[in-house]
Formats: C-alpha cells, structure tokens, sequence
C-alpha cells in the first residue's frame, strides 16, 4: 500500500514536534516552581495524538484525559492559551480556571482534559451521538488510558456507542501504568484491545510510537465510522518518558531505568524524522527549521503567558451559570 | 385551559417543545417503545421515532454522560434517570461533569441539558427506590433543581428547563401522577426561582415544595378551623430559592416551619433556616421549625414507611408547638 | 460422563419446585393486592438458581438481584420469613423494612437481593476476597442479569475479581430483555459470555432452562475456583415467564405470546421431573408427594405471614447503625 | 508521647491496628507498593504484604463494593479513595448499599468498613481534585464521618473507625499533611461524635472542623489583640455532630459563627444554624453566621483559589460582624 501523502507527513511531524517542546517547556517552568498544581506530561505518547488528530476533519470532536495536554495541541491548540492556562493566567484557555487537567478549546472541537479517569468517555459517546443525530458526518474520538479501561464509564460508554452505532472512535494509549502500578496488576488481559469484542467493536492494535502506522487506523476506522459503521476501539501500545505526573525520568521505584531507556530508543520524533527524509517528505535542514520556528513560537507562549495578568478575583464567579448568575452569594 | 394531570402535564410539555425545537430529544431506559416506566413519555416515540426517543442499555453514567456530550455540542438533551436513587449511580458524571464544564470551560460553553428522574417514598418501594435526594443535587455550584407540586408548574417548569441554558434537574413526585390541574394549552414558562405563595396567612409560614406542598395545606386546613393562619410556600425550585420570597414572608409571619420529605439532617429545611435567621433574626419569634423524615433508610412496610413520611397531622402538630411558642 | 447422583437429582429438583410454588403463590397474593410494593417474579428461570446453589457448600456466598425471591430459596430460605417479609410483616427476613428487593439470609450467605441493577455484583468480589483472605476454599457467586452487564459496577468487579484471581463465579441469567427493552437494542453482541474474555476469565454458555447442565458447569467453575484458578463467567439463558414486574404474562407489547410459549414449553421443572423418571431418580407418585408437600409449606408459610403482626413503627429507627443509635432523631 | 506529623499519625494508627487485628486490610488504588499517592500507607505493603495491603485496578465503585461484601463476611476492610471528589464517582456502592445495608438487613449485620480519603483546596489542584463533600455523606443515613484537625486527633479517630461496626468515612485535608503535633505511641480513641473546645472564650463560639479549625484559631488570635474571647470548637465529628457542646457554648456566648471550606449552600453549616437556632434561640444576640466558599467549582488559579477557601482574615471580619450586631 503507499503511504500517507508527504504533506500528511509534515503535518504529523510538525503536530508531534509541537507537542513534546511544548511538555518540555511546561516541565521546566514547572520543575522551576513557576506553575501552580501538578500537570501529566504526554511526552513520549506524542505519536498518538499527532498520528490521531491528522487523520480527522475539524468538526471531529475529541474528549482528552488528565494528560491532555497532547491532544489540544494536536488538535490545534494555542500554545500561548495553553501556556497561561497552565500558568493559572486570565488569558488562558479557561480564564485560569481549569489549570493543566481542564485545558479545552471547544472551537476546535477539543472537548476538554478531564481529571476524572474514564470522565471524557462518555462525553465523546454524546459528541458522537449529536453527529448521527445531525448526520454531519463527523466522528468524535474518546482518548484514554490503559487504566481507564478499569472503570465503569469506560465500559457504559464503550457499550453504549456499540449499542447505538454511533460513530466514535475509541483509543486507549496504553502505556502500560496507572500511576504507579503496572497493567499487569490491574487486569488479567494481554492486551487491551482484546476488550473491543465485549462490545462487538472491531478493534486493532497499532504501534503507538508510530505515527503512520496510528494515523492509517485512524483513517480506516474514521472512515467506517462516517459510512455509519459504528464505533470502533484502537489500542496504541506507547509509554509516557516522564514520571506520572511531573518531571522525573530515571530512577523510579515503580518501573526500571532499563525499560524506560528501551521505550526512548523508540522515540516517535526521531523516527518520524528519519523516515521523512528517507521517503524525501523532507531534508534535515527542513526539520531543523521547523523545530526552530516551533521552539520560538513555544518561547513567545512562555512570553504571552509570563506577561499575561492573573484571573481578577471579582472574576470568581464568572461562568457557574451561564445568563444571569442567580446563585451568586456574597463572599 | 385544559384539566390534566401531573404526569400528562410533563408529557405535553416535553411533547409541545420537542415540536417546537428539533434540537430536543429524550435519552434514557425505556423512555423511548416502552413510553417511561412510569408513562412519563407516552406517544413521544410514534410521534418522535427512535432517533429523537433514545431506548438505553442500563447505564446511567453513559446515560448522563451522552446528554452531557450532545449538549456541548449544540443539542438539547432531556435525560431521564428511572429513579431519583439512581442519581447516586451517576453522580460523577452529574456533579464532577455537568455541573462543572462550562466553569472549567471559562464560561463558554452552553449545557442545556434536563435531568428528569422521579423521586419520593410512600409506595413501598424501600429504601433504594423511594429516596428525596435534592440537598446533595443543590450543593453543587453548576446545576438548578426544581420540583413542581402542581400540574401547571411542571408544565412550566419543565419548559423553563428546557430552555435553560444550564444543567437542569426536574424532579416528579411519585406518588402525584394522577393529581389533576389546570393547565393552558399552550407553551408558557413558570421561572425557575420563583417561589409561589399558594395560601395567603398572618400567624405562621409553612415552605415546603413537591408532595409536601399539598400535606401542609391539609394541615394548614385544618388549623383554619383551629383560626390559625399559615401562609403555604410552595419553593417549586430549590436550586435556586427564592430567598425574598419567604424571607418576606417570615418578616410578616414572624414564624416558620419547614416542610420537606428528605431527611432532616442536612436537608434543605436546614439552608432554609439558616437563610432565614441570617436575614429575619429580629423578626423571629420563634426558633424555624423543620418537619422531615427521620435519619433512616426509606423502610418498605407501610406500617413503617407511615410513620418516615412527613403528613399533614405530623406538620400541623409542629406548627401548633411553633405557635405556642411564646 | 456420568450425571449428577440421584439424590442431586432430588436437590436440584426441591429447589425448583419450592421457587416455583412460592413465587406463584406470592404473585396470587400480589395480584390480589395483600401484598405492599411490586415483585420481581423468578418464575421461569428457576434452573438457574437451583442448579447453581445445589452446586455450591453452605459456606460459599450469593449475592443477588431484584429478582431475588429464587436466589433465596435455593440457598435454602425459610419461606416463612421470606412470605412475611413480602407482606412487610415484622417476622420477615428484614423485619418489614426491606421487602422484595432485598431478603437476605446472612446465616444462609445468602447477601441479599438489591435493588440497584449491578450493585450486589462488587458485593460478592468482597466476599470473594474475604475467601481468598482466609483461604477457607469457599467460594461467591453475583447472580445478575443481561441487562446487568451493561452497567459499571458489573465492569469494575468482575475485572476486579480477575486482577486479584479471586473465588468468584459470575453468573448471568439472560432472559433476553431488561425491563421492557430486548436485549438486541442495549449491546451489540450475540450472547453475553463474549463478555468473558474482555476480564481474561473462561466463560462458558449453559442452557438456563436445564438444571443439571447449570449444576455441572458451576461445579467445574466452583472447584476450578476452590483450586486457586480464579474467577469464572456463566451465561445462561433463560427466561422469565412473567412480566418485567407482577403476574402479566400473555398479551405484552414487548415481546410476543409465540416467543413466550416456545419459552414456556422448555419449562424447567416438567423437563427435569421427566428426567429424573427416566433415570429411576423418582418416581411419579414420588413427585406428586414432593410437590404437595411443598404446596403444604408455601401454604403455612401464608398463614405464617398473614397472621405475623406489621412492625411496630417505635422500631422504625432500628438497625440503622449498629450500636448505640446515636443519631436517633425526634419524629 | 512523640511529635508526629498529621500523616504519620494516620499511618501509625493505621499500622498499629493492623498489627492488632489480623482482619483489618487496606485496598485502594497505589496504597500498596507505592504507599499510597500522598504516603498515607508509607511501609505498610513491606510489613503486611499484598494480601492486606491490596494494589486494585482504577475502579472506585468494585474498592468500595469489595468493602463491603469483605466487611459482611467479618473482615474490617480499609477502602482508600483517593481524592474526596472520587466519592462522586462510588456514590451508590456508599450511599445506596453501604450506608443502607445493615438496615436492610434488619439490623442484623455488621459493616465494619473505614473509607479513607482526602479532601479540601488549596493546591491548585482544580474543580474535580479539590472538594469538600461531607454534606452529602452526612445526609445520607448509616454512614459516619469524621474530618481531624490534628495528629492527635487523626489517630484516634482513626482507632475508633476502625473499632466502630457501622461504615465509617475518615477525611484527611490535602493541605495539613505536614502539621505536626503530639501523638501518644499506644493505641488511643478519639470517640465518634465528640466536639473538642480547642480554645475557651467568653464573646463568640466558632465552629469549624479540618482546616478551619487552625484558621478560626488564627482568626481568635487577632481578635484577642482586640479584646474579642472567641470560643473555638472543633467539631472532629461531622456525622454524629456533638450538637450538646455547640449549644452549651451558643448558650454561653451567645453569638456563633461556623466555618468550613465546603460551599455555603446546603452545606453543613446551614445544619449547624438550624440546630442551634432550635436548642438556643432565646439565647442568641445575633443569627447564627456562616463562613464558607462561594457557590462556585474550585478554581485552579491561585489567585482565584484564595478568594475561594475561606482564611483567618475573612473569618475574623464575619466574627466581628456577628459581635458588631446589636
Ligand atoms: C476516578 C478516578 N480515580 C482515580 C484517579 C487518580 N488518577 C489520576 S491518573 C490515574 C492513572 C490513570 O491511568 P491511565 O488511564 O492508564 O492513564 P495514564 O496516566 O497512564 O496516561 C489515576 C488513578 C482519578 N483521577 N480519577
Ligand atoms: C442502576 C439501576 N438502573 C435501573 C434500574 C431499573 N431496573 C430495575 S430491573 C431493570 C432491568 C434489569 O435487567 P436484567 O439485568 O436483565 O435483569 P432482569 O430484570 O431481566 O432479571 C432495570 C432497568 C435499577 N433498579 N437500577
Ligand atoms: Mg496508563
Ligand atoms: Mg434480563
């Protein structure tokens, strides 16, 4: 078969690229102490998004995780809202409001992080039962994790689309922990995707640190979605670089340095890369522009954001109601 | 002006919106062929067809969650939970999810989405089919509750959720399906907040809202042979409640008791009369009294469900002790 | 393979006709409005719980539904106090304050019917760790139906009970509709075991209306789970005689009188009482006696319930905590 | 009597009663090998092993579930959830069979079941990691639940929930990890349902709990500058509340203010006001005031974040307030 278009090729790469310098960004400044909370970096699972969010038409919808940072950027999210959003900044993406674990964009169809595991799945079934109830054409897509598959509304969402065939889209990015505790202790499967015929969803298993490869079942799965196909469940087998949440990498009680070092080895990034010029989608100098040309544009977020003024406290109550904001109460 | 019962009264006013909106539709177990187990949505389905009458696997998180989802998306989902109970089920998507996206969305976002769900004891159904679980729902900054005690405002107040732009609770009272009213033909709105004075009187002010509402006006009957006075509160919403309305009233009255069928402890009765001590002290001449189920589980026999459920003897004895109070 | 051994015969069979005769007889006293609430009649699958619990020691736990009343007689309840408990007498299992939707025989491990559809299946996890935790070789069963398999809790704990390898069965009565909704609108799945493989757990499919196929494959799931092998997922299919709730039987809008003749002409307990001929297990006459002298039971258990006294309403607040009632409140 | 911190109390009771009971176990998500996400149960799996320090899939409905059947059958489980807006997420295996199951079982039963998890903001930690959700686990019959404010407490009450037979919720505040104080090395009850009178005072009694208590104290701390005597009580015990002492203090001062980080509406204080107003209304020169959040989800920002949770200086104002009033 003859691969995604050079162009398509490009976009994955320049989605990715955006990706992990924006983390490695947010990691610095909060490892600085400069942002408040904690935030789940998506570094290393950068393929999913990228490989995902290229393959879908802008009125896709998309419902995000608690490590959602990689899926509003891959879906074409402003690094400078983003950046003050993680800043606690009134210019960010929620005024401030959300934080890291909120981050959304509805105009692009970015339905949200969501702190709670498994609390994204079902909005994505509601986005994608509002496509069949306008017969739009468009599918949502439910990210989640491997551990997200352990609970409840995971699995009425997942059984509800099936029963509905609606068109969405399920990926699990499955990086084998929930937090600090490896798969294998939380559920007796090989692999994720072996959960897809509880729900009779087609499912396939993708190399998560492959873009093409996610961005091909993306596209197949997409497709049959549109044509009225149903739902369908796509395991990505991927592994996050960074600790839970936070920046360590090496030296963690709860995995060994040695399977983190194998999983490096398969950085999407530079593989992509080399695989773009290989397939001459691009020469080393033409990547190395577009890492600078991001790097700067990831620079003048951290700007935007460090200038940008705090939420005004006045401001608390802004947006509990929409209209009149009758339960306000005095402080 | 037609005489319709309460639950008909729901009914037409889903069925005259759905009309008038094709954005609206029904989402829940047995909603859709079956017409609500309750008959809540009888016709709809012929009327409406199945895309509009969403029949659901037994999945309330789903439930709430699609409603959740299509309602970002510009819809107007009306999603019904069997059983006010079974809101526990789905409590996560309700209060961690609907009540909080448009603050964590910065204001953006719209969620007209309607909750309906029916709630109350006195059927021996026991203890998890039969709970008043309002004050957990009203607690949570993002959602309005209302709960109508009359045909006309659940008429109403179903179509001012509907045309609300926030998360919505309506809740049905099971035991008033067959109670009749008036209610006009056309789609008219009852405002959610808005508190309705349903017996005007001088000695004491009784507030209550859903089933409650017609036990103390029985009780309020009785002690007008008595010639005692009670002004009857009906809140009709409890999320938000209008405060002004029975804070006047208890500047007038000088007395309050509070009606609910939930229990007491850290039921409504108790914002209700913290809310009027903050802004009626100096009018008070007594201590606001709550009438409410005792802190038990909603016991199955009716020899014991009689005694749990609040009755017009029970609110007129306390108003007597709230009278006699010097 | 040789079968179960005459006298099982005769256990499985008590069981049945002790579910069938009281169920009818609670539906006569339902119908004729001498009995508070609605009831969830068991009528028709009756193979199921009789050929589960004949399988089981008196030590190993059920939990059960709302559709429970069988649960509890093929544990062994007392019919007494399950009648008087349906009439909500002060005699009955709860003393009045559960009714239907929740007898129970703690004595009997028998943890109660529920009334939320899926909340008793984490309860036989617990009980299920409390097994493994004392490694006593019992073990618990979650009786549920197919409708149940759509909802979270039934997820969560039946992965659960896979990830800790825990003495559990998993027994589903699919009758095909859950409430007034078939079953082909709620999951897009053929049979329910293909549940099974999603928690890595063996399933197996077991014709619900035969007692003694229902009794063999629980004996293969209860030792395998004794041996440490863990949990294991049954189906059985079957079907309620009834309606969803009440005594309704033909003339239903949701599913058809052929369907529910051709149902009723598998009816379990002829079915089995032929087999049992058959096998010189018992005789005619010998099934007459039986049946009578159960008849006689269900009998004193009516008289039992109808003259037991209502409960005492002072006793409303008993039971709430254990211990001093220290939140008793003033009616 | 060594100084320990908050934590280390709460992992000292919990370590020392395990030692002492073989059928206690704890299971939760990460409280194994990890030793729970905030080091709750630091040590715990290498002392008792991954059978009574049991690692479970994400899935806070079968933790809770397993805690109860386990308790059913004799074991004296310790379910972890996390984070207290978690609970949303378990509601119905707490609320709908927890809570009611001994009742439903005629009484019959046991349900030694100790939930452990932590609440309160302040962390920049958003809408869905940062709740105070007691009213909704205090309205719910069956269940107790208690929110220490220090060391001391947090063992003891520990002890008594593990010791109590009913199903009993324990809520660590994410911001006083660190705060040390004395802690007896033997095993020790704090009894369920006991207020303590942290500071006697003559003007004004203050209620709070958790981390209310230390700001009403800072707050009595200011005021004394003043002259003001403010009364500090904490409740230790939201279900049972220990309403005696908080009405014999209401006698004596006269004026109350409660405190607590949950939102004001429907939330605990309003049941306080009402309590107090009913067993102290001839004694109060002023109504009954309420400290809390704002209606509002939790923001993430902090300068929003600390016009949110309540602090000293708001406290103090609204005690000046309540004294100010004729
Ligand atoms: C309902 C719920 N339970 C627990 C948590 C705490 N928590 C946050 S992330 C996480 C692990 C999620 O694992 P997975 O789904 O595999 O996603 P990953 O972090 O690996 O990307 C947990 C347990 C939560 N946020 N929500
Ligand atoms: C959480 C919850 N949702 C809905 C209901 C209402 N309800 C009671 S029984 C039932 C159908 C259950 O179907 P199934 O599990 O197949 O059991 P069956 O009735 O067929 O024996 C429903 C939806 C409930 N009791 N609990
Ligand atoms: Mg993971
Ligand atoms: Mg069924």
């Amino acid at each position: 078969m003859t691969g995604p278009s050079h162009e398509v090729l490009r976009d994955i790469h320049r989605r990715m690229v955006r990706i992990r310098l924006f983390e490695e960004a947010a990691g610095r400044i909060s490892e600085a102490g400069r942002m408040p909370g904690f935030i789940h970096l998506y570094v290393g699972q950068e393929a999913v998004a990228a490989g995902v969010c290229t393959a879908l038409r802008d009125d896709d919808q998309v419902s995000s995780t608690h490590r959602g940072h990689g899926h509003l950027v891959a879906k074409g999210g402003d690094l400078s809202r983003m950046m003050a959003e993680l800043m606690g900044k009134a210019t960010g993406y929620c005024g401030g409001k959300g934080g890291s674990m909120h981050v959304c964009d509805l105009d692009l169809n970015m339905l949200g992080a969501n702190g709670i595991v498994g609390g994204g799945v079902p909005i994505a079934v509601g986005a994608g039962f509002a496509n069949k109830y306008r017969a739009n054409g468009a599918v949502s897509v439910a990210f989640f994790g491997d551990g997200a598959t352990n609970i409840g509304a995971f699995h009425e969402a997942a059984n509800m689309a099936a029963a509905l065939q609606l068109p969405v889209l399920f990926v699990c990015e499955n990086n084998e922990y929930g937090e600090y505790t490896p798969r294998y202790l939380t559920m007796a499967i090989d692999d994720v995707v072996e959960r897809a015929p509880a729900y009779g969803m087609p499912g396939t298993m993708v190399d998560g640190m492959d873009p093409v490869a996610v961005f091909e079942a993306t596209t197949a799965a997409a497709a049959r979605a549109r044509a009225g196909g149903g739902p369908s469940f796509m395991e990505c087998k991927t592994y996050r670089f960074y600790n839970h949440h936070g920046v360590q990498t090496l030296g963690m009680k709860y995995r060994s340095d040695d399977e983190l070092n194998q999983w490096r080895a398969k950085d999407p990034i530079p593989r992509h890369e080399d695989l773009m010029v290989g397939a001459g989608a691009m020469t080393p100098d033409g990547i190395e522009a577009v890492r600078a040309e991001i790097a700067a544009e990831v620079e003048a977020a951290i700007d935007f954001a460090e200038q940008s003024p705090l939420p005004d406290p006045d401001d608390l109550l802004d947006g509990v109601y929409s209209g009149p904001a009758d339960q306000r109460q005095p402080l | 002006m037609a005489e319709l019962t309460y639950l008909k009264a729901f009914n037409q006013g889903v069925r005259q919106m759905m009309d008038a909106d094709s954005d609206i539709f029904v989402v829940g177990e047995d909603v859709g062929r079956k017409g609500g187990v309750f008959g809540s949505f009888a016709g709809l389905f012929d009327e409406f067809g199945e895309l509009r009458m969403v029949d659901t696997p037994i999945s309330e998180q789903a439930i709430v969650g699609l409603g959740i989802g299509a309602a970002v998306c510009g819809l107007r989902p009306v999603v019904d939970l069997m059983f006010m109970d079974f809101v526990l089920v789905a409590m996560d998507q309700l209060a961690n999810q609907a009540a909080k996206l448009k603050y964590l969305f910065g204001g953006s976002a719209r969620l007209p989405v309607t909750i309906t769900t029916n709630g109350g004891a006195g059927l021996s159904a026991a203890a998890q089919h039969s709970q008043s679980l309002e004050a957990m729902l009203c607690h949570v900054p993002g959602l309005k509750v209302v709960m109508p005690s009359t045909p006309y405002d659940m008429k109403g107040l179903m179509v001012s959720c509907l045309r609300d732009d926030n998360p919505t609770v309506l809740v049905k009272h099971k035991r008033m399906y067959g109670v009749k009213g008036d209610v006009p033909a056309e789609l008219y709105e009852v405002p959610i907040g808005e508190a309705h004075v349903v017996r005007p009187g001088a000695d004491v002010t009784v507030v209550a809202y859903s089933r409650m509402v017609s036990e103390s006006l029985a009780a309020a009957d009785q002690l007008a042979a008595e010639g005692i006075g009670c002004e009857v509160i009906d809140l009709r919403s409890v999320q938000p409640i209008d405060t002004e309305t029975v804070v006047a009233s208890a500047r007038k009255t000088n007395r309050i008791v509070v009606v609910h069928e939930a229990v007491r402890f850290a039921g409504l009765g108790a914002e209700i009369a913290a809310q009027v001590s903050e802004h009626a002290f100096d009018y008070l001449d007594a201590p606001v009294a709550r009438v409410a189920a005792p802190f038990t589980p909603v016991p199955f026999s009716p020899a014991l469900e009689s005694r749990y459920v609040p009755d017009a003897p029970r609110i007129a004895a306390q108003i007597r002790t709230t009278l006699d109070r010097g």
